[in-house]
């Protein structure tokens, strides 16, 4: 009781605070300055119709490039976080189609490869390890498998399969989510939208395939190989920026072309994209780490 | 049908009624889950402010097409900057959302409880 | 003359969408709610959307993407709840007489329901 | 019209932070947190900020909150 008082009395000097800046606001019927420049810089020296993706791209563009930054240290925390170190002695774990794998070890190391791969990525990181020392004796081949086995992390007890009317509608609904993801993106100079945005349609895609396909796995490492790619061009882009006009990620060595057209706005649209491409990377391996 | 208070005095009343809802439920519950949602509230009634502080009195989207001329921007468009700082102030706020769940979920596989006051090692 | 017929189509779509809110008012469970909530909006937005490309030919195309898109998500969508809200056994209201679903999951464990109960499955 | 629209958002967006903050269940409290956000989204359509608008319907109320369902599926349904 007494801690709800407490409460009540912060929240109460908060709200006083807070109504002073309310009561003291008249609403704007004019821009600001610094606005009233960007509004009308924006469209003719950039040549973008958005004026806020050339504010987010151009004006703040180093704000955005730290963003990103701070965005990829969020999906590598997460990842770190919520690691499965649970490390328990493995000896009980010792299934039937690891047994499989290795009769056909024996038999035929091709086969074998995807054998084990597939039983190593059924199992925790414990009995991954426990598997590899196992098959490590049997063959060379094995070790192959872990390295395989090793983005595909799974849940021991799979949640339970979603309907068929789902995974099909899901099986026609995800072209439709990932074109209007590029599209968006693509189009951030014209309309509204942008890289964020569009990463965001786009990682909500993954998350209804993840859904609607609970055993399925993403390729973790493949989407860090493409994040960590977006990121090195559009660092490049903004040193080609410095060296062949004003500055650091200044959008206008390319031509500006026609304004309004699809391609115009000197660099923008590239940027937009490896920004989308960054954010959609980024936002998908976050939620996966949060399902495994 | 009028009140005759600006659009944006009603945003600015309604986002900041939020965050203080917000503030209270992060203050009030002990179970860190309700916390982080309670943080998840605040943030929304804060870009509510922020892009409420951006609005011109009929304003439309800083978009230059058909309806919105390069001459006539610079006298109806709303203010852009608030708008722009809000689209990445949203992303970050999943990702500050998202670090929090993660601790929570590590604390939980410690303590197999949620409610912090069972975490007492760091208190004085 | 155009404009008269795209009006006319947002007016049956405003009816329907009206209709859908009142059954989701009046209904007495929560399935008989989500077919109410999910036939008739989905005929509505169509309807309303339909409207809109009177209005606008331009749009046409875009319309028919999100037309598309509605008719797709909204009985998926509505077929997951529906599903999930069966699953955590939600209460049916009492004036239920068939049950396939259980019929069904009945059939595929092989196991035949006995007569009394086939058709009738009450829940509490 | 367009006053008495966006009072009726406001007032769906308060509505929706109070259940998102007072509701006894964690999994109902989130639902409600996504919900105002959602209704965020709508008021930010309604002030000409649509690219914000589009972040939130996408971020706040789509990512976020199945983020948060992931969560409370790991800490046991949120309960303790």
């Amino acid at each position: 009781m007494m801690r709800h008082i407490l409460v009540a009395v912060i929240v109460v000097l908060f709200g006083l605070i807070f109504a002073r800046m309310v009561g003291g606001y008249v609403e704007l019927d004019a821009l600001r300055p610094l606005a009233l420049d960007y509004v009308t810089r924006a469209p003719v020296e950039l040549g973008t119709p958005n004026i806020i993706t050339g504010i987010l791209i151009t004006y703040r563009g180093f704000d955005t490039l730290g963003e990103v930054a701070v965005l990829f240290m969020v999906a590598a925390s997460v990842g770190l976080l919520l690691k499965k170190d649970d490390a328990k002695p493995a000896s009980a774990k010792v299934s039937s189609p690891k047994v499989s794998g290795e009769k056909t070890a024996a038999a035929k190391p091709v086969l074998a490869k995807t054998e084990a791969a597939r039983a190593a990525a059924a199992r925790s990181a414990a009995a991954k390890a426990n598997a590899s020392a196992r098959a490590a004796t049997a063959g060379s081949v094995a070790v192959k498998s872990t390295k395989e086995a090793a983005p595909a992390e799974d849940d021991e007890a799979a949640p339970r399969e979603a309907s068929e009317i789902v995974r099909t509608g899901t099986e026609i609904l995800l072209p439709l989510i990932f074109t209007f993801g590029a599209y968006v993106i693509v189009n951030g100079h014209l309309s509204a939208g942008g890289g964020f945005q569009g990463g965001a349609v786009v990682a909500s895609g993954v998350m209804l395939m993840l859904l609607a396909r609970p055993g399925s796995t993403l390729n973790v490492a493949l989407l860090s190989i493409i994040e960590s790619f977006a990121g090195v061009f559009y660092v490049g882009l903004g040193i080609l920026g410095l060296v062949l006009a004003g500055g650091f990620l200044d959008p206008r060595f390319l031509p500006k072309g026609e304004f309004g057209a699809f391609i115009s706005a000197g660099a923008i649209p590239l940027i937009s994209a490896l920004l989308g491409i960054k954010v959609g990377a980024e936002l998908s391996v976050i939620i996966d780490r949060f399902r495994s | 049908m009028t009140t005759g208070l600006p659009v944006s005095t009603i945003l600015l009343t309604t986002g900041f009624l939020l965050a203080l809802i917000g503030i209270w439920g992060m203050l009030t519950h002990r179970n860190i889950l309700r916390i982080i949602i309670g943080f998840a509230v605040m943030d929304t009634g804060l870009h509510l402010v922020m892009v409420a502080t951006g609005y011109i009195t009929l304003g439309t989207a800083p978009i230059i097409d058909g309806a919105l001329s390069k001459a006539d921007a610079a006298s109806r468009a709303i203010d852009p900057i608030p708008s722009a700082l809000v689209v990445t102030a949203i992303v970050i706020g999943l990702s500050v959302t998202a670090v929090m769940l993660a601790y929570a979920i590590r604390l939980y596989a410690a303590k197999k409880t949620l409610s912090i006051d069972a975490f007492t090692e760091s208190k004085w | 003359m155009i404009e008269i017929i795209g009006s006319l189509f947002i007016l049956a779509g405003a009816i329907f969408l009206f209709s859908a809110g009142v059954g989701i008012l009046r209904m007495p469970d929560t399935f008989t709610r989500i077919q109410s909530g999910t036939k008739a909006t989905t005929l509505g937005n169509m309807l309303v959307l339909t409207g809109l490309a009177f209005y606008h030919p331009g749009w046409t195309f875009k319309l028919v993407l999100a037309i598309y898109f509605v008719l797709m998500t909204n009985p998926i969508s509505s077929h997951a709840l529906s599903r999930a809200a069966y699953r955590i056994r939600t209460p049916m209201t009492p004036s239920t007489s068939v049950d396939m679903l259980a019929e069904d999951e009945a059939g595929e464990a092989g196991a035949k329901p006995p007569a009394g109960n086939a058709g009738r499955r009450k829940r509490s | 019209m367009l006053e008495f629209l966006l009072l009726l958002v406001c007032a769906s967006i308060l509505v929706s932070g109070v259940l998102a903050v007072c509701l006894k269940n964690v999994l109902p409290a989130m639902v409600a947190s996504g919900l105002a956000s959602l209704f965020a989204a709508v008021s930010f359509l309604l002030l000409a900020a649509p690219d914000v608008a589009m972040a939130e319907a996408a971020i706040g109320s789509g990512l976020a909150t199945f983020i948060f369902l992931y969560a409370i599926r790991k800490t046991g349904n949120g309960k303790g």
